[in-house]
This record gives structure tokens, C-alpha cells and sequence, in this order.
């Protein structure tokens, strides 16, 4: 087994374990820093992908800042008795059939798809680094979105501001 | 075969690492000691070897030996890891740190992005360590560092963006190699004297990472007058050790980042003596910082919760935003 | 040799077991997280596809487009959830309903 | 719309905690970092002074008195001393009365020092803590010099001192003047006019001067609310009326009348005043004996009374009932700690809890002497 493969099973049963844990247990706690687990393992795969940038980025913004968000949303909202996570039975077998049909369609068309595999060296031999074509495209070709993404996120900024300043000033009156 | 050689490879120069913080925490904590000592008209440790240069082991052995405390409410699982992943995270830092030329464990192409990352990381860390621990002290500090330390990476990121907008590179060696001049040429001088901006952006990266490691006067998440310990206060022995290793480990790291963004890394101060190029030098402008942190931390009081949130919000991130812009605009007019 | 498939199956099952989340599960955050699977098992898949199949960044600058949404997304996504939970002390979207007519 | 609001948290400070000054506990209601009320629980080192005190010869209290507010125990002493001779109607030497000015301003000054040392400590400055006490040590110099003790002293007895002093350690004294005053500039440089200081203390945890005087809050903490009451000044005991010094009151130069730096500030203009009457009682001291000529068994007079003396705490009375016989009927103490802590509870309503450490320092409460 080569070194690349065996760093690959590695990540993959690390993400697809820490998964299961986020979606099995019973502790909201638990499943968020199992989450972690698996975005950690996710943003390797990404580096084994040679997308370094892209996995520095999912640290830095999933780990750092949308999970540190989560875990905030947790402890705000849930005391340390109601941290138990209830399943509802009914809605459990419906459920994993659906995801196991679903599972073994989506495996049936990964392997059956005819995919059109590229010269897999092309991006390594290219001089640029992945950096430098991800800054020129946004700046580039992608110049429009990037400015709408922006803008999204400003509006996502204050209307996150606005929800919970809500709450802030009926006390205030109160 | 191939994966088993390079496995050990790994293995060594992590081991190497590991032994390199050690020891570097020892000589922190005891340099901590001495300069708190003498700033504060005392002698310091002096009982345990020569000058008391032994202290520090005495101390860790003690820590060691302790008992291994776990609070009968507090969630085993995730109080058990969360001192290793604070360690971990701030101990895979050092990874991608040049100390010298050819000193570098990883001289990855996105090194100070992957700094970043990791050390965003500790955060997750040390609100696990609150929650776990189910003690209001704790997670009180838990939730505080939380705040502080994502809030204050913002201008972080700022200040260190002027640099690689200088540079062009995220690798930490080509970031070193572009202020190769020293300290005064005309070309590649250090990054914080190349212009007014990057001169300012230095000290927004030093108070931002001031906090970001929880040093005075942003020591809030272990404020010890009001907090107990903040988010370890729960812990002791080897576990409340990790902690501690990693408090002086981040000291070092961001000192050290710190230097190779502004200050020249490991390549000369001046042109000529060469006794100052490489380690030595890097490990002179790095000490020096790191005695200004301890230097503050022994002077200064400690701010309040919402203070310490607006001198971010209100003063760090314009300045730091319009600084970028301004190193923009050096950089198209002058260069 | 690790090819694209292995990739896409890890995103195939990382999106199943989001999508069991988000079915399964009675807890408003909790069905976030589900949903933060889903999201990164279609960012596994973009650049998965952008390393073997159009060997550009494109697949990437999707994913990062993503990354950044899904930032905006728990962000409001959190902000709702507190005001609904100050409102009505549960954060069950079953009981989240004084809006049905 | 109050059930609108986030969880309150109920947290238990003290009675072991870093910054409670002692062994008090306080139940802080929270929401978040917010303090909605704050419950002081007292009591912790409750040693029955008062009980104890009944079955006691007045010169075998003396001792006890040192216990109460053990920072500053020569003026605890002294305050004890000085109710008995009224109620005999003593008559006691100058130099006696000159020393016992002399140990009471000076252990003002040491009792100061700890608390604008550990002031330092609350805010998270740990430095100024050890200057302050480097020159306390000077001063506990000297009274290990005079008394042999260094913290309880039991040296100013029931008509006199203990002992007389000799010339090299009033030297001390000189030498230690000389010392100080160039440090409390220091001390100001360091951390009174510290950025960061101002803005933990400036303006925070006002007591007003109504609310100061309807809570019975007495001595810097009073004039720290802009009330100009000292018992040196206004009710003279001892020989304090025959020095000059002033009376410093709150200035609303930096701070707001009232607030926690105004009651950190006040006390180091204090040590510079007690310096200036110091330097008068090093000028003037008489020779001569320094116990008055009384019977060895005091038994005062039947009869009550109730005298108060100015601490560094504040306003410090006894109250002592006496049936003629050689140990009190009753007796009882007025602590200027307890009234300071009773108005804790108003000031700190509305801080954060960064702030409850500011006040409670600001305060300078001694547990010893809230317990009793």
C-alpha cells in the first residue's frame, strides 16, 4: 500500500466514523466536536486533493468560526439536563431506509458513471500553486460572484445582528 | 516499505519537535520566573541546581506526580482529551516555523495560512475544556476565550495579509527570504521598517496575538482575581501541565511568527555580522519579544470583558482595515 | 491507486448520513450540523472533480463559494434558533409552528 | 416582557476565591456576564469577640482586638484602649500619647499599602503587590523593633504603650519616611494613572453620598464619596489635634465622585498626609514615661460608653458596658467593614463580574473584622 493511499483510508474512515458519531449520538455536545473530527479529516482529504488553500480555508472558516458558532448555539440553548438528543422512533426506520436506498444508488452511479479522468499530473506540474489561480480566478472569471457573495454575507451579517438585537432591547424596555 | 520509512521519517522530526517544546517551555517558564522576579525587586527560584535552573523540572516532575484529578460531574470523555488538543494544536504550529535556512519541519506554500488554521483550533479546544469540566468558573472563561480569540484573529488576519500582499507568498520562506537585506538596506530590509503601514501592522499583529495567546493585559479566560483559573480551573497534574505547555509554546509561536513576518526571520539584523545570520539570530530577536510579553505581563492590569471586546471592534479592526488598504496603496504607488 | 470514485464515494456516504440527520433528528442545531455534513460531502465531491476531471480550480472556487454560504447560513441559521428558543423555550421545529395558519 | 430573557445564572463566589479579601461568599445572580444582584455571606471566620470579651479582663481583650482588622491591629488596639481610659477617665503620658499617634499612622500606612497592593492584584497587576509590600516590610521592621510582634502587637495597652521606644528605631521611622514619599509617585506612575487601570475603575461601582451615609459607610470610603468626615479632624482623640494635615476628599478630576478609582486614590493620598503627621510626631515627641500611674487591676467605673476612632477601615467603635468589676459586662465592637459590605450589595448591582472584584477591593474590606 502506497503512503497516499494509506493517508487516504486513514482520513476517509476518520470522516465517515466521526460522521456517524455526529448523526448517532445522543449528546448535541458530542456530535458537535465530532463534527469538528470531521471537518478536520475532510479539509486532509482536500490537501490530498492539492487543495491546500481550500483546506485552510474549511479550517479556519468551518472550525474556527462556524463551529465555535455551533457550540455557542449549544451551551445557549440547551442546560446541561436537556443536552440528551431525542430520536423519534417513527421518523428513525423511514429515515435510514431512505439513506441506505439512497446510499447504494449513489455507489451504483460513481461506479457505474463513465467518468472523464484527466491527466491526473496536470495540476501538479502547472507552476502556478493552487493560491495564486484561486486569487486570479476570483478576481477573474469569478469577479461577479465573489462580489455577490459579499454582499450576501454582509446582509447575512446584519440580519444575524438584527434577529438577536432583538431580544436585547425588549429588555431593554422591559 | 515506502510507507514504513516515511512514517518513521515522520515520526522522527515530530519526536524532534515535541523535544524541541519541551524544553523550550521549561526555559520559558523559568525566564518568566526570573524576569517577574527581578522586575518585581526579588531574586526568583534559586534553590533547586544552579541559580534555580533546575526549577522548572522540579516543578514539572511535581505536576506529573500528582494526583489525577476528574470531577465526578465533569464529562470524562471530552476533559480527558481537551488538553491535548489545546496542546496538539498549538504544538503543530511549530511545524511550519522556519528557524533557519534549511530549518523548517514542513516549508509547506500556504505555511502561514496553515498557522492560522491550526492555531484556530485552540478555541475548540479550551470550550471543551469549560464545558466538560461542568463548572460555572470554567465555562465562563471557556466562552470569554471563545469570544476573544475569534474576534481578535480578525485583525490578526488583517495585519498579517499586509505582509503577504508585500511578499506575494504564503510560504514562511519566501516570506523570510524578501527582507534577506537586514535592517537598514535600501532593498529586502525587514517588513516593518519597508513602510509606514507595515510598521503599524506589526503592532496590530503583536497586541492581537497578545490576546490571542491570553497574555496581560488580555488574560481574561484565566483571569485568576475573577475567574479562579478561567477554563482550567478544574484541572490539575499532568493535564493542567498540557495547558500550561501550551501557554509558553504559544508564546514562543507567535513571537516567533511574529518575527519571521516583520522582523527578518532567521536572516541577518545587519549586513556583515554574520554570527547573527541563521539560528542564532532568530533565537535573539525572538527572545527579545518574548521578554516584552512577559515585560507587559508583569506591568500592566487586565481589562474588563466589554472593554477588551471594543479596543477589538472599535479601534483594532478599522485601523487594521484602512492599514491594509494603505499598504495597497505604497504598494502601487512606490513599488 | 486512489482515484475519484474513492473520493465521491466518501462524499456519497457523507451526504447520506446528512441527509439522516437532518430526517432523523428532533433538535433544531442538531439539524444544522446535518446539514454542515451535506454541505461539505457537495464541497468533497467539487473538488474531488476539480482535481481529476477538469484538473483547473474551478471545482474549488465552488467549494469556497460554499464554505463562505454555509458561514452565512449558521450564522442567521444560529440567530433564528436563539430567538426562537428565548420565544418558546424549545428549539424543536415540531413545536415551532404558531405560524401555521 | 421579562420572560424574554436568557437563563439567570446563579454563581458562587467564595468562599474560597482568589479575590474575596478572606473567607466571604458571595451568590451572584447573573445574566450572562451581567451581575443582577450580588448576596454577600458572611460569617465565615466568626470567632465570638464580643462573647469572648465578657469573660475577659480589659487588658486580656487587648489581644483579641488584634485579631478583628489584623491588617491594622495598633489601631485596632489603640480603639480599644482608648474607650477603656474614657470610661476611667485616665489621664495618660505625652510620649505615650505621641507613640501610640506614632504606631497608629504608621500601621495606616502599611494597612494602605496591602490594599493598594492587592487592588494591583484584583485588576491583574501582579507587581505593584510586592512594592507595596517592600516598604510594609519597613514598616513591620520597626514594629518588631518595639514590640516584637510583627502582625498582632498588643502594644498599645490600657494607659500607655507597652514599651518605650528607643532613638535608633525611631531612626527607622525617619529612614522609612524618607524612603516612602518618592514611592508613592511611583506607585501612582505605575498604576493609579495607568490606562487600563482608569478604565477598570473610573466610574465604576458609585456610592453616592446619600446612599455612603444612610449605609453608615465611614472613613476613606466615605470621603471617597466626596463627604468630609475624619474622627482625626472632627472629633480629635488621642493627640491628633495637635497636627496639621488635611483631609482629602474625592477629586472629580478623573474620576466620578464616589466611584472605585476615588476610593483607591483617596487612601494614597492618605499615606502622604499620615506621612506628614508622622513627621510632625518624630518632631515633637516629648520624653517622659509612657504608662500612666494606675492600679495594677483595672476595674473602671460602672458605666457605659461608646467611643469610635478612625482605622484605615473607617469609623471603629466599641461600646463597652461596665458593672465595675475587672472584666466588662458587655462589649461591642462597630465595624467600619461591615457597614462598607452592607452597601456592596447596592453598588454592585448592574456590573459585570470583573467589576464585583473592583468594588470589593475598592472597599478594602478585612473578613476578620466583618465576622468578628
Amino acid at each position: 500500500m502506497t503512503v497516499t493511499a494509506a493517508m487516504f483510508y486513514l482520513f476517509a474512515v476518520l470522516t465517515v466514523g466521526s460522521a456517524v458519531l455526529v448523526v448517532t449520538t445522543r449528546n448535541v455536545v458530542y456530535a458537535a466536536f465530532s463534527l469538528m473530527l470531521t471537518l478536520c479529516s475532510v479539509a486532509c482529504l482536500y490537501v490530498m486533493l492539492h487543495a491546500d488553500f481550500l483546506a485552510a480555508t474549511q479550517v479556519i472558516i468551518y472550525v474556527g468560526g462556524i463551529l465555535v458558532l455551533v457550540l455557542f448555539g449549544v451551551m445557549m440553548t440547551s442546560g446541561k439536563l436537556d443536552m440528551k438528543l431525542r430520536m423519534e422512533r417513527g421518523r428513525l426506520i423511514p429515515g435510514s431506509l431512505v439513506g441506505l436506498i439512497l446510499l447504494a444508488l449513489l455507489i451504483r452511479i460513481i461506479y457505474q458513471s463513465p467518468w472523464q479522468v484527466q491527466d491526473t499530473n496536470m495540476l501538479e506540474s502547472t507552476t502556478k500553486s493552487t493560491t495564486q489561480s484561486i486569487g486570479e480566478s476570483i478576481l477573474g472569471q469569478y469577479l461577479l460572484p465573489f462580489e455577490i457573495v459579499s454582499v450576501i454575507l454582509l446582509v447575512a451579517l446584519i440580519g444575524a445582528v438584527l434577529i438577536s438585537r432583538k431580544e436585547v432591547k425588549e429588555i431593554e424596555e422591559s | 516499505m515506502e510507507l514504513l520509512s516515511s512514517l518513521i521519517f515522520m515520526l522522527v522530526i515530530a519526536a524532534a519537535l515535541l523535544g524541541f517544546v519541551m524544553l523550550l517551555a521549561l526555559i520559558l517558564v523559568l525566564a518568566e520566573r526570573k524576569v517577574s522576579a527581578y522586575m518585581q525587586d526579588r531574586v526568583g527560584p534559586r534553590r533547586v541546581g544552579p541559580f534555580g535552573s533546575l526549577q522548572t523540572i522540579a516543578d514539572a516532575i511535581k505536576l506529573l506526580l500528582k494526583e489525577d484529578i476528574i470531577s465526578l460531574q465533569a464529562d470524562r470523555k471530552l476533559f480527558i482529551l481537551a488538553p491535548y488538543l489545546v496542546f496538539v494544536s498549538s504544538f503543530a504550529v511549530f511545524a511550519a516555523i522556519p528557524f533557519g535556512r534549511n530549518l523548517i519541519a514542513s516549508d509547506i506554500n500556504i505555511g502561514i495560512l496553515y498557522i492560522m488554521a491550526i492555531s484556530s483550533v485552540v478555541v475548540l479546544g479550551i470550550i471543551m475544556a469549560g464545558w466538560a469540566s461542568n463548572s460555572k468558573w470554567a465555562l465562563l472563561g471557556a466562552m470569554r476565550s471563545a469570544a476573544q480569540m475569534v474576534s481578535y484573529e480578525i485583525p490578526l488576519a488583517l495585519s498579517i495579509l499586509s505582509v503577504i500582499m508585500l511578499v506575494g507568498s504564503l510560504r514562511m520562506q519566501d516570506i523570510v527570504g524578501a527582507q534577506s537585506g537586514g535592517l537598514f538596506s535600501a532593498q529586502n530590509r525587514w517588513i516593518l521598517l519597508d513602510n509606514p503601514f507595515t510598521f503599524l501592522a506589526f503592532f496590530i499583529y503583536f497586541i492581537s496575538a497578545l490576546s490571542e495567546v491570553n497574555r496581560t493585559p488580555f488574560d481574561l479566560p484565566e483571569a485568576e482575581s475573577e475567574l479562579v483559573a478561567g477554563f482550567h480551573t478544574e484541572y490539575s497534574g499532568m493535564r493542567f501541565a498540557l495547558f500550561f505547555l501550551a501557554e509558553y509554546a504559544n508564546m514562543f509561536a507567535v513571537s516567533a511568527i511574529a518575527v519571521t513576518l516583520f522582523l527578518g526571520g532567521w536572516s541577518g539584523i545587519l549586513p556583515g555580522y554574520t554570527f547573527l545570520n541563521g539560528v542564532p539570530g532568530f533565537v535573539i530577536k525572538v527572545s527579545v519579544l518574548v521578554f516584552v510579553i512577559m515585560w507587559l505581563r508583569w506591568t500592566l492590569p487586565r481589562l474588563r470583558v466589554d472593554q477588551l471586546m471594543s479596543v477589538c471592534w472599535k479601534y483594532l479592526i478599522p485601523i487594521a482595515f484602512f492599514n491594509l488598504i494603505g499598504v495597497g496603496v505604497w504598494i502601487l504607488i512606490f513599488d | 491507486m486512489i482515484g475519484l470514485q474513492h473520493y465521491l464515494v466518501v462524499g456519497a456516504i457523507l451526504f447520506v448520513l446528512g441527509m439522516f440527520a437532518v430526517l432523523t433528528r428532533r433538535n433544531a442545531i442538531a439539524m444544522l450540523m446535518g446539514i454542515e455534513l451535506i454541505l461539505n460531502a457537495c464541497n468533497l465531491n467539487f473538488v474531488a472533480f476539480s482535481r481529476y476531471v477538469t484538473a483547473n480550480v474551478e471545482g474549488q472556487m465552488i467549494a469556497i463559494f460554499v464554505i463562505v454560504l454555509a458561514a452565512a447560513e449558521a450564522a442567521v441559521a444560529l440567530a433564528i434558533i436563539l430567538a426562537i428558543y428565548q420565544e418558546l423555550r424549545s428549539i424543536s421545529p415540531d413545536e415551532t409552528n404558531t405560524l401555521k395558519g | 416582557m421579562a420572560d424574554l430573557r436568557t437563563e439567570e445564572m446563579e454563581l458562587n463566589m467564595g468562599p474560597q476565591h482568589p479575590s474575596t479579601h478572606g473567607v466571604l461568599r458571595i451568590v451572584l445572580k447573573l445574566d450572562g456576564e451581567i451581575v443582577l444582584d450580588a448576596e454577600p455571606h458572611i460569617g465565615y471566620l466568626h470567632r465570638c469577640f464580643e462573647k469572648h470579651a465578657e469573660n475577659l479582663t480589659y487588658p486580656e481583650i487587648i489581644p483579641f482586638t488584634d485579631r478583628l482588622d489584623y491588617i491594622a491591629a495598633m489601631n485596632n488596639n489603640l480603639g480599644f484602649c482608648v474607650t477603656v481610659e474614657k470610661l476611667m477617665q485616665l489621664e495618660i503620658p505625652e510620649r505615650a500619647e505621641y507613640l501610640r499617634v506614632l504606631v497608629a499612622e504608621l500601621n495606616r500606612i502599611a494597612s494602605h499599602l496591602l490594599a493598594f497592593g492587592t487592588y494591583g492584584m484584583d485588576m491583574g497587576a501582579f507587581t505593584p503587590f510586592l512594592y507595596a509590600f517592600r516598604e510594609r516590610e519597613h514598616i513591620l521592621d520597626f514594629f518588631e523593633a518595639i514590640c516584637g510582634a510583627r502582625l498582632t502587637y498588643n502594644y498599645v495597652r490600657i494607659g500607655g504603650v507597652a514599651r518605650d521606644v528607643t532613638d535608633e528605631s525611631l531612626k527607622l521611622v525617619e529612614k522609612f519616611l524618607e524612603d516612602f514619599e518618592p514611592h508613592v509617585h511611583e506607585y501612582n506612575d505605575l498604576l493609579s494613572y495607568n490606562r487600563i487601570f482608569l478604565k477598570r475603575t473610573v466610574g465604576v461601582g458609585i456610592l453616592s453620598p446619600e446612599a455612603a451615609i444612610s449605609y453608615g459607610v465611614t472613613g476613606p470610603n466615605l470621603r471617597a464619596s466626596g463627604v468630609h468626615w475624619d474622627l482625626r479632624k472632627d472629633e480629635p482623640y488621642s493627640v491628633y489635634d495637635r497636627f496639621e494635615f488635611d483631609v482629602p476628599k474625592a477629586n472629580t478630576e478623573i474620576g466620578e465622585i464616589g466611584d472605585c478609582w476615588n476610593r483607591y486614590m483617596i487612601r494614597m493620598y492618605e499615606m502622604i498626609e499620615s506621612v506628614r503627621i508622622l513627621r510632625q510626631v518624630l518632631n515633637q515627641i516629648p520624653d517622659g514615661p509612657t504608662m500612666a500611674k494606675m492600679r495594677a487591676a483595672i476595674r473602671p467605673p460602672k458605666g457605659e460608653v461608646y467611643m469610635r476612632t478612625e482605622t484605615p477601615r473607617g469609623e471603629l467603635g466599641f461600646y463597652i458596658l461596665s458593672d465595675g468589676k475587672n472584666k466588662p459586662v458587655r462589649v461591642k465592637g462597630r465595624s467600619p467593614c461591615f457597614t462598607a459590605m452592607s452597601a456592596f450589595r447596592e453598588i454592585s448591582r448592574g456590573l459585570m463580574i470583573a467589576d464585583i472584584t473592583a468594588v470589593i477591593g475598592s472597599l478594602d474590606i478585612v473578613l476578620g473584622e466583618i465576622d468578628r
